[in-house]
């Protein structure tokens, strides 16, 4: 294992107490619990860890969190567990880690995809929209070779074995941040009684505070480590109060409903992950107040070569020094615009760093930083920038020249050696979620960025986030926030008392002057200024894109692919806005911004869908004889949510014979089905009558009680799109039935039209469907199984006519009986309490036994309706088909109006060569024509294309006509009835066949 | 997520509702009388207007009942809520002309806004 | 008296506990009555009948040792009663409420009965429920009608106990039980729930189309 | 205007690119013009390139309110397909099919078409019946269409679930293998710089805020960067057809919803097609950048804040995870929305209306960018011939009237 030669110290940020050992391309390395892989790679001198989009350059690590664009890695090799573009400056170690990098072949020392790099120059900005024209399909060859070298990671190969979830929360105040500005927020804001979430995105609360000097500052008289370990107690002490860490809030809707990710187990080494434990949370937040405490991201500066490995942020640089001890480089050359940074070169030079200089661009840098890297003796280059870098894999040594009063180069170049460089371009208040929150930015000329102007929500920012830099200012912004956005949720605070915090002379000094796109000793050709380091965008892509008139923000942002890799722009957007400004020549507030989109950092698909995945996703609504039809070995059917049992096999037996075998004994003996999941709808009310009349097609005012009725239903556009049976059990009580699908929509539907249509009617309705469990008996012998049934009804047809029903009671149980048919056969449908339902079915079977009861399912069902030519709603009928359509003129009153009869009158609707429902007979008995087939006029299919004069809803091999049948809906088909038509097959002849009406036991004379 | 003001149960999530499309839509008392384009009017004509809209929903998994909502539909701002019968309430100082300060750059209204 | 004929649609599943942190058991057979009506009509009668308020607002659910009257709806509430209770309001309302606009309609084999109790009850609901469960919101004595993931379902709060735990009661339609009890316990894992397995994992048959298994 | 080539690109590069031109010509508004066309999206802009290269109509605008490419042609899925139901719209749609195939050579921009095979998905009886009619009535009116079952759907795209535990088990589907994807900004832009280079205005960020109707006829329009005079106004600003309508009191049968949309992180090939499924309601393929594109179903509310509910992205990528488990620890990297507008027989408009040289091209709901050189091409033929050709007629605002309705519900693939 390698020594961590660049680790300094054990402060708050890692555990010296608790090495981890961690491998990394292979190599084993050793770090600290609290590390991340950047920082533990860091600590063993390793720089260089990815390759870029585009170029396949070597990417080594800029930032120090979620920042970071390009130090992106693949952990594991489990093809079930592996992550690809996990950013290793915010991966933590664990014993055990593997990680590789990506986007490289064969290693990331020799990359093959790296002469994308020398042919650079060629493949400028969108060059691909300007060439691989060929003819037809030429694309996709060279298609094939562009998605290979793109793509940077793997994605998993086998399903993921963890589990992830949603929890929802309601909130007073969420906080989201914990640096100086959020932790002081969250504690007044808990203090007051109010429900307060605190979520940190990374492992420990403090921010920017766990990024200086610890003995730089003291709060209150206390160390930072003791205030934050105090403020944190503070926090927990609090009732109402949730603290989230490794949580990022990543997306901010409407009516500030925010959602969060918390990290469960990433961290964990493998071994002592939990099965119990989800490895993602996402926190469905709905809250009343927002403070937005996050932060600030410090920018690059762009010049040619500014993407080396050992090139990283100033501020970056502090982070690891402090938070996890490790010195980023042996000499350093800090590179700026501002004051701010300078310190990164004080800090670095107190660490025992050797600072080779510090370069500015301004002529004149604020004078305490002036003076004190002179006391340090630290060389500083003012007016001055770094025009190239050298050193393959990382930094070895760059050169430095002046600029004149109009930032051009002027003089020689001086060339400075060192392993890192500091830089820094400023600071960009982090307005991603304010952004979203749809709140208005304006570009602040004194921060040289953008920084939130009004909010749209109830939220407010503070801190950094709010352009405020010094420290005890972001106290004093966060107390403030905190106490209004309480107050605001109707909770009172103490009076605001911010922290005592010492002052660094250097708080809050910036001075920073704008520098977007310094200028290149190196003709255009050979200049490479990167803007941003994941898609390889370059200054000279976007001056190329506004060349090209591409000059809206979201024109070059498209042609160039600027902040669209996986960090969306959080180091590159701003400088790219700059460099367009440049080229443009407007300032940065005219280029505009383009939109902050969620998530603020990527989010696993897994704990976006939570736990409603796999077994949960949907539900399977069951019927209670449900377990019967399983016992049996019955086969299904999905209708909707609901399982319905299709047919009973027995052993041996096909599908298909199992089907005829049931639908004989429903016409030779009898049979029973599970007809639970039809919609019941309980109708109560003086009006009742009156409003059946109206959504029904058919008259409903003379339905006596103990009768029924078969109903259609039409939306206002006049087309079938439920129909039922519907019961009245007295003059103001009925009992409807709907469709299987259709039960929830159908009551909804009727609740509209009462309530809103027509509220003078006294009627209520309220959905029993699964109040009734219920079987249907049909067959010949059908009335000797319900009499051996039922304690109390006669079955007999002549005492229990046809569209009537009873109540009565089987055992004692109370049950309602309705002699209707769908299946044309003599048949009875007993409704039980649902508690019943299983012994009723088994009853059935025990007294049917005797009369030879077969259970049958809905495919004998659909089969037995289909010989008497009874439609299915949703497999006859497709939202197209008129009554008219149906041949079902019968059912459509004219006495008075029903919704969507004044649709039927439409100079379409009222075609007379619509397609209409009638039968197909294939003049083959034994071929069965495949549902959905188009059919045709012709004997021959034509060139290039058939007219189609129909199709086919219904096919079955029926067993009572010993021969297919089939239904369909045919151009004016009622005309045709006799005539032959043929339907298309894919492979073979069309089949020839005649069109019928819709009735077979008519046609074939069996109609009872 | 919408965050909706049920006249009868107060602000309830949106998955506790459907939706129900424009309000004050009549259906016509005597649709025989209408002509085919009048009737066409009333069966998928809308006015779908960017601003100010008043709307049906329906508590489907609460009481049950369908109700109006006043909402900015260029905004998606909620501003009132009222029983299925009950006239809209006027709303004041509402101004239509980008009301979701639309950015200067951006064809819809999901751009940045920034100060111009 | 639980009648040897009667099947529960959470039958086939075992109570699932694990120390104080969360349980989640059926009741099975509660009785359900939802009534229809103008509060103004109905008051009277339900409060002879049944000898309880009639709530007036939502949230609201008036309570006697057996029987319950829940808010629903401005003309909507729920009567619920223990699974042993035989009240003589069952019998009584309809009568009592003769000559009125109403509706009166028994659902209670439409439903079923989940308790979930326990010191995380409260934690296990927030994971599939939408409405704000905290004390302030929803307090003991309460009852509404909401969802549950893609269920809807009404809910109760029956109590909170002097040590931290609070009980639930979830209603659920008879067909949504097992996916209910199901995400329930999933989301229970993390105090030690059993996933478990939703029934209807069946064998599906397409006889027009099948060309190969 | 440069023209575009492999040779051109290298001899560019010598001089680090500095001799490129703009790609459309940044033109001030005339006063007046022959024809304006209302929208700079895809439509928009194929419209006005076929205005003027098929019938003359060279002195015409296109005005954008933002940029061009801005709305729903650079927010949606890019899924090219021409597998509909009816004759009418596999008409239209395989119209604009056999354009795509060309069309990156006729623009001289590559408009990356990738004709990797769209799939459609069946879970249920229902949806197997809905897609053997469809796909038998896709062959017979010459639409390249084939039935897959299960087992061959997962033959074409491994990574595909077919178990059988599924809640919405994969039971079969249509496979069309010239139906694909391609780059939405190169075709707006494509169309924008041909349109261009034939002497059309592409005009940017210019609102229109009324039009001028005298009598029955449409006279110009004013926009916020002045008034113009024009005899034909095409409008094509999907997303916000009814607000242009509306400047000449007309009201449509449109509702504008949101339709959200995602991608995950780029990752190396794993996904080869487009797979659509209905019961489950996703659709997915995976960009040349590696990224998974997602389409997300559509809210059911109207808006025209291009913002739709989160819950609907949740349950995309339950959906997405159903059939792709293998999905589920990559990243969502971005989501966004777009508004539709939604015709009620989910089929578009491409009509004349009341006012006279006033047309409307709208109500593409979810599915519009597959039509777009079709859409374009026919539609620029009915403002310059004040004529629907027999490839638009059935899409005619009086379908409404007469009932004569193009239902597509099902081939539209997004639950309404």
């Amino acid at each position: 294992m390698s020594m961590q030669t660049f680790r300094r110290k054990y402060p708050t940020g890692v555990n010296g107490a608790s090495p981890v050992t961690f491998r990394f391309n292979g190599r084993q390395y050793g770090g600290f619990a609290g590390d991340t892989l950047a920082s533990a790679l860091l600590a063993n001198g390793v720089h260089m860890i990815a390759r870029s989009f585009k170029y396949h350059r070597p990417r080594g690590i800029l930032g120090s969190g979620s920042d970071d664009p390009a130090a992106l890695v693949q952990v594991g090799a489990d093809p079930a567990r592996t992550v690809p573009n996990a950013r290793a400056t915010e991966l933590e170690i664990y014993d055990g880690l593997e990680a590789f990098s990506q986007n490289c072949w064969p290693s990331l020392a020799i990359d093959v995809g790296s002469v994308n790099d020398a042919f650079g120059r060629f493949l400028p900005a969108g060059f691909y929209y300007k060439t691989f024209m060929g003819p037809p399909g030429n694309w996709m060859m060279f298609e094939g070779l562009i998605r290979r070298a793109a793509g940077l990671g793997k994605s998993p190969t086998a399903p993921d074995p963890d589990h992830y979830e949603h929890v929802n929360r309601h909130c007073d105040v969420l906080v989201i941040g914990a640096g100086p500005a959020g932790l002081t927020a969250a504690r007044i804001a808990a203090a007051s009684g109010a429900r307060v979430i605190l979520a940190e995105e990374t492992p420990e609360l403090g921010g920017r505070l766990l990024s200086i000097e610890p003995s730089s500052r003291t709060m209150d008289g206390q160390s930072i480590a003791e205030w934050l370990q105090d403020t944190e107690a503070d926090l927990t002490r609090s009732p109402e109060i949730t603290v989230l860490k490794r949580t990022c809030a990543f997306g901010y809707y409407g009516e500030n409903w925010v959602a969060l990710v918390e990290s469960l187990q990433d961290h964990v080494p493998e071994h002592a992950r939990r099965a119990d434990l989800p490895r993602h949370r996402v926190w469905r937040v709905r809250t009343a107040q927002v403070v937005l405490a996050t932060g600030a991201i410090e920018r690059p500066l762009v010049f040619h070569g500014n993407d080396r490995p050992g090139i990283m942020l100033a501020g970056a640089v502090r982070t690891y020094l402090h938070r996890y001890g490790v010195l980023a480089g042996r000499t350093a050359v800090v590179f700026t615009n501002n004051d701010e940074a300078w310190t990164t070169a004080f800090d670095l030079h107190a660490a025992g760093a050797e600072v080779a200089a510090i370069v500015d661009t301004r002529d004149e840098p604020g004078p305490n930083v002036t003076a004190k890297a002179k006391s340090l003796g630290i060389e500083a280059f003012t007016s001055a920038t770094i025009v190239e870098t050298k050193g393959r894999r990382r930094l070895s040594h760059m050169s430095v020249m002046s600029l004149d009063e109009n930032k051009q180069l002027t003089g020689g170049p001086r060339w400075l050696y060192a392993d890192l460089l500091a830089v820094s371009g400023g600071w960009s208040p982090n307005v991603a979620l304010f952004s979203q929150s749809r709140g208005r930015l304006q570009f602040d000329d004194t921060l040289q960025a953008f920084r939130p102007e009004r909010s749209w929500q109830a939220e407010r920012s503070a801190g950094a986030a709010d352009g405020v830099f010094d420290f005890a200012a972001c106290f004093a912004s966060g107390l403030q926030a905190g106490a209004e956005a309480a107050q605001a949720a109707g909770f009172a605070t103490d009076t605001p008392q911010a922290p005592a915090c010492s002052v660094d002379p250097i708080d809050g000094e910036s001075g920073i002057e704008p520098a977007w796109d310094l200028p290149s000793a190196k003709p255009p050709a050979r200049t490479r200024a990167f803007v941003d380091l994941q898609n390889d965008v370059t200054s000279k892509d976007l001056q190329l894109a506004v060349r090209e008139g591409y000059v809206s923000v979201e024109h070059a942002k498209r042609y160039t692919t600027l902040g669209m890799g996986t960090d969306q722009g959080k180091t590159s957007s701003l400088n790219g806005f700059g460099v367009l400004a440049g080229a443009l020549g407007k300032p940065i507030a005219d280029v505009g911004v383009t939109t902050f989109r969620p998530p603020f950092k990527p989010v696993p698909f897994g704990a976006v869908a939570g736990q409603h995945v796999g077994d949960h996703f949907h539900p399977r609504r069951t019927t209670p004889m449900h377990t019967w039809h399983e016992d049996q070995g019955a086969t299904f059917e999905v209708v909707g949510d609901w399982l319905r049992a299709r047919a009973y096999p027995r052993a041996g037996e096909s599908f298909e014979d199992a089907v005829q075998r049931e639908c004989i004994a429903a016409r030779t003996q009898t049979a029973a089905l599970d007809a639970s999941t039809l919609g019941k709808i309980d109708i109560r009310g003086r009006d009742a009558r009156t409003f059946l009349n109206r959504v029904y097609t058919n008259a409903w005012m003379k339905l006596a009680p103990g009768r029924c009725r078969y109903g259609l239903m039409l939306n206002e556009d006049g087309m079938v799109f439920d129909d039922g049976v519907t019961a009245c059990i007295s003059d103001d009580h009925f009992h409807l039935t709907t469709t299987t699908g259709g039960a929830a929509g159908v009551l909804s539907w009727m609740e509209d039209y009462l309530q809103t249509e027509w509220p003078d009617l006294d009627v209520f309705m309220t959905s029993v469907t699964e109040q009734w469990a219920v079987a249907s008996i049909c067959g010949p012998e059908s009335w000797r199984v319900v009499g051996a049934l039922l304690d109390d009804i006669d079955p007999n047809p002549d005492a229990f006519p046809f569209m009537s029903h009873r109540t009565g009671h089987i055992a004692g149980v109370p049950v309602r009986v309705f002699r209707i048919s769908f299946t044309g056969e003599l048949s009875y449908e007993i409704n039980v309490p649902a508690r019943y339902g299983l012994w009723l079915w088994q009853q059935i079977m025990d007294k049917g036994e005797p009369h030879g009861i077969t259970p049958y399912g809905t495919e004998g069902m659909h089969l037995l309706r289909a010989e008497t030519g009874f439609i299915i709603v949703g497999q006859d009928t497709d939202g197209t088909v008129t009554p008219y359509d149906l041949g079902m003129d019968w059912i459509v009153k004219s006495s008075a109006d029903f919704i969507g009869r004044r649709s039927l009158t439409r100079s379409d609707t009222s075609r007379a060569d619509r397609r209409h429902f009638v039968g197909v007979l294939t003049d083959d008995p034994a071929i069965v024509i495949a549902e959905g087939s188009q059919v045709i006029a012709t004997a021959e299919e034509q060139d290039p294309r058939t007219p189609m004069i129909g199709h086919i809803t219904s096919s079955y091999f029926s067993p009572t006509f010993e021969r297919s049948i089939a239904l369909g809906l045919i151009d004016a088909g009622r005309n045709r009835v006799g005539e032959r038509v043929y339907i298309a097959q894919r492979d073979g002849e069309p089949i020839p066949a005649r069109v019928t009406q819709p009735n077979f036991m008519q046609h074939f004379g069996r109609a009872t | 997520m919408f965050l909706i003001p049920c006249p009868f149960c107060g602000p309830r999530d949106q998955s506790e509702f459907s939706y129900g499309g424009e309000a004050h839509i009549a259906r016509p008392t005597e649709p025989e009388a209408l002509s085919d384009e009048d009737w066409a009017n009333f069966v998928f004509m809308r006015s779908n207007p960017k601003g100010v809209f008043a709307e049906r929903w329906h508590h489907t998994a609460g009481c049950g009942k369908w109700f109006n909502v006043l909402r900015n539909t260029a905004t998606d701002e909620v501003l009132a809520s009222y029983k299925t019968g009950e006239p809209p309430p006027a709303v004041a100082g509402f101004q239509l002309a980008t009301p979701s300060g639309e950015p200067p750059i951006g064809s819809g209204n999901d751009g940045t806004k920034v100060v111009p | 008296m639980i009648d040897v004929r009667w099947q529960s649609p959470l039958g086939h599943r075992e109570p699932l506990t694990r120390g104080t942190d969360v349980a989640i058991v059926e009741i099975a057979f509660m009785t359900y009555v939802i009534l229809r009506g103008q509060a103004a009509d109905l008051a009277l009668a339900v409060g002879d009948t049944v000898g309880l308020p009639l709530p007036t607002a939502v949230t609201e659910a008036n309570r006697s040792e057996t029987t319950q009257i829940t808010w629903l709806g401005p003309d909507e509430w729920v009567i619920s009663a223990e699974p042993d209770a035989d009240e003589g309001w069952m019998s009584a309302l309809e009568p009592a409420l003769d000559g009125t606009h109403h509706q009166l309609v028994t659902v209670s084999d439409q439903y079923t009965t989940i308790a979930v109790s326990g010191a995380h009850a409260r934690d296990l609901l927030a994971k599939l429920m939408v409405i704000d469960l905290h004390p302030r919101a929803f307090g003991a004595g309460t009852g509404v009608a909401t969802v549950l993931a893609k269920a809807h379902v009404w809910l109760w709060h029956m109590r909170d106990d002097a040590d931290g735990s609070a009980s639930f009661r979830i209603a659920t339609r008879r067909s949504h039980a097992d996916y209910v009890w199901c995400l329930l316990a999933e989301s229970g894992r993390e105090w030690g729930l059993p996933p478990q397995k939703p029934i209807g994992r069946v064998k599906l048959h397409l006889p027009h189309f099948e060309t190969s298994d | 205007m440069s023209h575009y080539s492999l040779l051109q690109l290298a001899r560019h590069s010598l001089n680090g690119h500095v001799g490129w031109t703009p790609a459309w010509r940044s033109s001030g508004l005339k006063e007046r013009y022959d024809a304006v066309v209302i929208g700079g999206g895809g439509h928009g802009c194929a419209t006005a390139y076929y205005l003027a290269k098929e019938h003359g109509l060279t002195n015409t605008a296109v005005i954008e309110k933002g940029w061009i490419g801005g709305g729903n042609a650079g927010r949606n899925t890019t899924i090219i397909r021409s597998n509909y139901l009816y004759d009418a719209s596999a008409a239209i749609y395989d119209h604009a099919m056999q354009l795509w195939k060309t069309l990156g050579r006729e623009l001289n921009f590559n408009v990356m078409m990738s004709h990797r095979g769209v799939i459609n998905l069946a879970h249920d009886d229902n949806e197997m019946r809905q897609l053997k009619r469809r796909v038998e009535a896709n062959r017979l009116n010459g639409v390249d269409a084939e039935w897959l079952d299960a087992r061959q759907v997962q033959e074409y795209c491994p990574i595909i679930s077919i178990s059988p535990d599924a809640r919405y088990p994969v039971l079969g589907g249509t496979l069309q293998r010239s139906g694909g994807v391609n780059r939405h900004d190169a075709v707006v832009w494509g169309y924008a710089r041909a349109a261009s280079a034939l002497g059309v205005d592409i005009i940017e960020n210019c609102e229109v805020t009324g039009l001028e109707v005298q009598g029955r006829d449409i006279v110009g329009l004013r926009t916020t960067r002045g008034d113009i005079t024009c005899p034909k106004v095409a409008s094509v600003a999907a997303g916000h057809t009814s607000v242009i309508a509306k400047m000449a009191d007309i009201r449509l049968p449109i509702e504008s919803h949101p339709l959200q949309a995602l991608v995950s992180e780029p990752v190396k090939p794993i996904h080869n097609c487009v797979v659509m499924s209905n019961a489950v309601h996703a659709y997915c393929s995976q960009s040349d950048k590696g990224e998974l594109v997602i389409g997300a179903g559509i809210d059911p509310h109207i808006s025209y804040t291009q913002r739709g509910a989160f819950p609907i992205i949740e349950e995309t990528l339950a959906a997405i995870l159903e059939l792709f488990p293998i999905f589920s620890r990559l990243k969502l990297m971005r989501h966004w929305g777009g508004i539709v507008d939604v015709c009620p027989d989910a089929s578009p408009i491409i009509s004349k209306t009341p006012v006279r040289g006033f047309y409307i091209n709208a109500g593409w709901g979810t599915g519009g960018w597959k039509a777009t050189p079709g859409s374009g091409q026919v539609f620029a033929d009915l403002v310059a011939n004040d004529e629907p050709n027999k490839i638009a007629a059935p899409f005619s605002l009086d379908r409404f009237t007469s009932g004569r309705l193009v239902a597509e519900h099902g081939a539209a693939a997004v639950a309404h």
